[in-house]
C-alpha cells in the first residue's frame, strides 16, 4: 500500500503548493492600513491645508498629480510632476519615504485627497492636500 | 487570495465540479483510513482499535496548522471562511443523540456512504436510517423549534471565547491530541483483541 | 435468489484482489489523516466551508417530501427553509459533494481489494439484529445531525478545523456520550 | 524512534510556530494598490452634479443617495439620501448598505474630503456598486439651486448647459417648496451579502 501512498501525497502536496504559489504571487498587497485603521487615521488627522499657509512647511515637496500636458502649460514654481497613474512607480518610493513634508496638489479635490488615502495606506508620512 | 470560489464569484457548475472532486478526495481518505469498517470505528470506544481517533484529530490538526498558515501568509481572507454557529442548546442535545447513533449503528453519515460504496449491506441500512431520523425531524421539527433556536452565540471561535491567539489556539489542541495519541496506543495494546483486529 | 447469486458473483471477482499490493490492509492512520487534512484545507482554500454528509441527505429528504407534498413542505418551517423561491435542494454543493464520497469510496475500496458485499457484525449477535440497530442508529445519528446543525464531518470535523466553539461542543458531546453508553451495547461489537 | 513519536514532534513543533507568529488582523481589504488605483483612474466611479440632476429627474429607483455628513450637520440634503455618518460606516446597521449589488450607491458629503474618505474605503474592501458625488453638496448648490449665467463671451456648450441646470432647478426647488413633512428617507433595503459562504451541514 505504501507504494501507492507516497505518489499520492505528493500530488496531493504539489497540487496545493502549487495553488498556494499561484495566489501567493497573484495579489499580494502592499496596504498597511486596514480599512478600519485609514478611517480611524484619516478622521483624526487634519491633512488638508489653505493655501496661504504654504510658507509655513520647511522646504515642502509640492507634488503636481495632473497629467503632464496640464503641467508643462501651467505650473507653481518647484513643483513636481507625478502623473496620478504613476504613483506607484518604484521611482517615486524615495521621495514618498522621505521625511519632508509633501504636499499634494491635483485637477480636482477628490483625486488629491484619494491620493492621501492610497499613499498613507502605504504607510508614507507627512502628506497634505493643498486645498485648491 | 482565498477562499477562491467565492472571492472570484467562480461559476455554479465549476464549484459542483469542485465540489464533486473534493468529495472524491474526501471518500479515498475515509475509505483508506478503513472507516467504511462498523466494528473499526466501534472499536474506538472499546479501545481496541482507535483508528477513529487518530485521523480525526490528525486531520483536524493538518487543516487547522493549514489555516493559520494561509492567514498569515495572507492567502485566505478568514472573514468568510465559515465558522459554525453555536446553538447552545441545539449543539449540546444534538451532540448527545449522535453519540447514541454513533454507538447503536457503528458509523457516522460520512462514513456510511463510504462504506455502503464498497458493498457494506449494514451501511446501506444505516443510509436509510438516517434518512428517517431526518425525516422524523423535519415532521415534528414545529416541536423543538424553541429548543433549536435558543441561546445563539453566533459563529463564535473557542479561541475568542478563552481570550488567547488562534495560534496559541492550535498549539494547544496539537498539545492534547498527542497526549491522546499516545493513549490511544497504550489503549490499543492494552484492550488488544487480535481476534477482531484480524477479521477487519 | 438473484440479488444474493450476484453478490456471490461480485464477491467472487471483486474479493482478495488488490491491484496495487494483494493485500488489504488499511493505511497508517496518520498518513490518512494528513490525507484527509489536505482535502479539508483544500475545501476551506477553495470554497471557504468545510465537508459535510448529513447536508445532502437532508436534500434527499426534502426532495421526496417536496414531490410527495409540496404543500406539506412550504407550511413545515423546517423543509420551507430550502424549497423557497423555486430552489432545489438537490442542487447544493453537499450533494455533489457526497457523490464525490460514493466514487471515492469506490476508488479506494476497489483499488485495495475491499469490495465485497457484507455485513459486519460480531459474532455473537446476528445479521438482523445488526441490520435493525443499524437502521436504529442511523435514524438517531440523522435525528440528532439535523437538531445539532451538522454531523461529524459538518460540524465536529470541518468545525474544529476553524477552532469554531460549536464543532469543539459538538465533537465532546458526541464522543462523550459514545464512551458513556458504550458499555450497554458491547454485545455488538466485541 | 517511532513513527508516532516523529509525527508528534512535527506537529508540536507546527503548533508552536502557529502560536508564536503574531496573528494577522482579518481587515477583508480585496484590492492591492494597483488595482485600487486604476479604480481611483476609472472616470466611470464619479458622477457630477449635472449627471446626478440627470438621474434624479428620470427617477431612476435604482439610485440611492448616502450622505456621510455627521448627524449634527445632517440638514437640507439631497432627495431621498439617507444619512450614513462616517463614523459609522463599519456599524451592523449600516455596513451592508455598501455591500450590495442592488442599489447604485452614490457617496456625497459637504464637499470631497469626507466623501472621499468613505468611497476609498468601500472600493479596497472589495464593494461593487459605489459611486462618488464630485464636488459635493457644495456644488450642487453652486450649480444646480443656483447656477450662474455665463458670460457673453462663453460657448453654446455653456449657454446649454445653463438651460439644462435652469430647468433642473426648477424641478428640485419646485419639490423642496413641499411642506417638510412629506420627506421621508426610503427605507433601506437589505441587500444581500454575496460573500458570505454556506456552510456546516446546511
Amino acid at each position: 500500500m505504501k507504494s501507492s501512498i507516497k505518489p499520492l501525497a505528493i500530488i496531493i502536496i504539489s497540487i496545493f503548493g502549487f495553488l498556494i504559489i499561484i495566489s501567493h504571487y497573484a495579489d499580494r498587497s502592499k496596504l498597511k492600513l486596514s480599512a478600519k485603521e485609514i478611517q480611524l487615521i484619516a478622521r483624526s488627522t487634519n491633512y488638508t491645508i489653505d493655501q496661504k499657509k504654504l510658507n509655513e512647511f520647511q522646504n515642502p515637496v509640492l507634488i503636481d498629480l495632473r497629467e503632464p500636458k496640464f503641467f508643462n502649460i501651467d505650473h507653481q514654481e518647484k513643483a513636481v510632476n507625478i502623473p496620478l497613474s504613476e504613483i506607484l512607480n518604484e521611482e517615486y518610493e524615495n521621495l514618498f519615504a522621505s521625511e519632508t513634508p509633501k504636499l499634494i496638489q491635483a485637477h480636482d479635490q477628490v483625486k488629491a485627497n484619494e491620493a492621501w488615502m492610497l499613499l498613507t495606506q502605504l504607510g508614507y508620512k507627512n502628506l497634505y492636500v493643498v486645498e485648491l | 487570495m482565498g477562499p477562491v470560489i467565492p472571492v472570484y464569484e467562480i461559476s455554479q457548475e465549476l464549484n459542483f465540479l469542485i465540489a464533486f472532486i473534493i468529495g472524491i478526495g474526501f471518500g479515498f481518505a475515509l475509505e483508506q483510513a478503513g472507516f467504511s469498517s462498523s466494528r473499526k470505528l466501534a472499536g474506538m470506544f472499546y479501545g481496541y482499535d482507535t483508528t477513529v481517533l487518530k485521523v480525526f484529530f490528525t486531520a483536524a490538526i493538518v487543516a487547522m496548522i493549514g489555516l493559520v498558515f494561509l492567514n498569515y501568509f495572507e492567502m485566505i481572507d478568514m472573514g468568510i471562511v465559515y465558522v459554525n454557529e453555536y446553538y447552545i442548546n441545539s449543539a449540546i442535545i444534538g451532540g448527545v443523540i449522535m453519540g447514541v447513533g454513533f454507538i447503536v449503528g457503528g458509523f457516522c453519515p460520512g462514513t456510511s456512504v463510504c462504506a455502503a460504496a464498497i458493498g457494506k449491506i449494514d451501511a446501506m441500512a444505516y443510509l436509510g436510517g438516517s434518512l428517517i431520523g431526518i425525516f422524523l425531524f423535519g415532521e415534528t421539527y414545529s416541536w423543538w423549534e424553541k429548543v433549536y433556536n435558543i441561546n445563539y452565540l453566533g459563529g463564535i471561535k473557542l479561541s475568542t471565547a478563552l481570550g488567547i491567539s488562534d495560534g496559541l489556539m492550535v498549539f494547544l489542541v496539537i498539545a492534547a491530541a498527542v497526549l491522546m495519541f499516545w493513549v490511544g496506543e497504550w489503549a490499543e495494546k492494552k484492550f488488544k483483541r487480535p481476534d477482531i483486529s484480524k477479521e477487519l | 435468489m438473484p440479488v444474493r447469486q450476484a453478490g456471490i458473483y461480485i464477491n467472487k471477482i471483486m474479493s482478495h484482489q488488490n491491484y496495487i499490493t494483494g493485500k488489504h490492509k488499511y493505511m497508517n492512520p496518520y498518513m490518512a489523516g494528513i490525507i484527509l487534512g489536505l482535502v479539508l484545507l483544500l475545501s476551506f482554500y477553495l470554497t471557504g466551508r468545510g465537508l459535510g454528509a448529513s447536508g445532502a441527505m437532508k436534500s434527499v429528504v426534502v426532495t421526496t417530501v417536496n414531490t410527495a407534498s409540496h404543500e406539506n413542505a412550504a407550511n413545515s418551517h423546517f423543509y420551507s427553509k430550502y424549497i423557497s423561491d423555486g430552489k432545489n435542494p438537490m442542487n447544493s454543493w453537499l450533494v455533489f459533494q457526497v457523490l464525490g464520497v460514493l466514487v471515492g469510496g469506490f476508488l479506494s475500496g476497489a483499488l485495495s481489494g475491499r469490495l465485497k458485499l457484507k455485513t459486519e457484525h460480531a459474532p455473537v449477535i446476528t445479521k438482523k439484529r445488526r441490520i435493525l440497530m443499524a437502521i436504529a442508529g442511523g435514524a438517531l445519528f440523522g435525528f440528532g445531525s439535523q437538531f445539532g446543525r451538522g454531523c461529524t464531518s459538518g460540524a465536529a470535523l470541518s468545525g474544529m478545523a476553524t477552532l469554531s466553539l460549536a464543532g469543539f461542543v459538538t465533537m465532546i458531546a458526541i464522543f462523550g456520550t459514545a464512551y458513556l453508553v458504550a458499555y450497554f451495547f458491547r454485545k455488538n461489537w466485541i | 524512534m517511532k513513527s508516532r513519536e516523529i509525527f508528534s514532534v512535527i506537529i508540536l513543533a507546527m503548533g508552536l510556530i502557529a502560536a508564536i507568529l503574531p496573528g494577522r488582523k482579518n481587515d477583508s481589504i480585496q484590492l492591492n494598490e494597483r488595482e485600487l488605483l486604476q479604480e481611483m483612474l476609472l472616470e466611470t466611479n464619479y458622477i457630477s452634479v449635472d449627471e446626478l440632476a440627470q438621474l434624479l429627474i428620470s427617477g431612476d429607483p435604482s439610485v440611492q443617495l448616502i450622505d456621510v455628513r455627521p448627524i449634527s450637520e445632517f440638514k437640507d440634503p439631497l432627495p431621498r439620501a439617507i444619512n450614513i455618518p462616517i463614523d459609522s460606516i463599519f456599524s451592523e446597521n449600516y455596513a451592508y448598505m455598501f455591500d450590495q449589488n442592488i442599489m447604485k450607491n452614490i457617496i456625497y458629503g459637504l464637499d470631497d474630503e469626507t466623501a472621499t474618505q468613505v468611497w476609498m474605503i468601500t472600493k479596497q474592501l472589495g464593494y461593487a456598486n459605489n459611486y462618488l458625488l464630485k464636488g459635493g453638496l457644495q456644488a450642487w448648490k453652486k450649480d444646480i439651486l443656483d447656477p450662474q449665467y455665463p458670460k457673453q463671451t462663453a460657448s453654446q456648450d455653456e449657454f446649454d448647459l445653463y438651460q439644462k441646470r435652469m430647468a433642473a432647478r426648477q424641478f428640485f426647488t419646485g419639490a423642496q417648496t413641499l411642506p417638510k413633512a412629506t420627506f421621508t428617507p426610503i427605507a433601506p433595503i437589505q441587500g444581500k451579502k454575496k460573500k458570505k459562504v454556506q456552510g456546516g451541514c446546511s
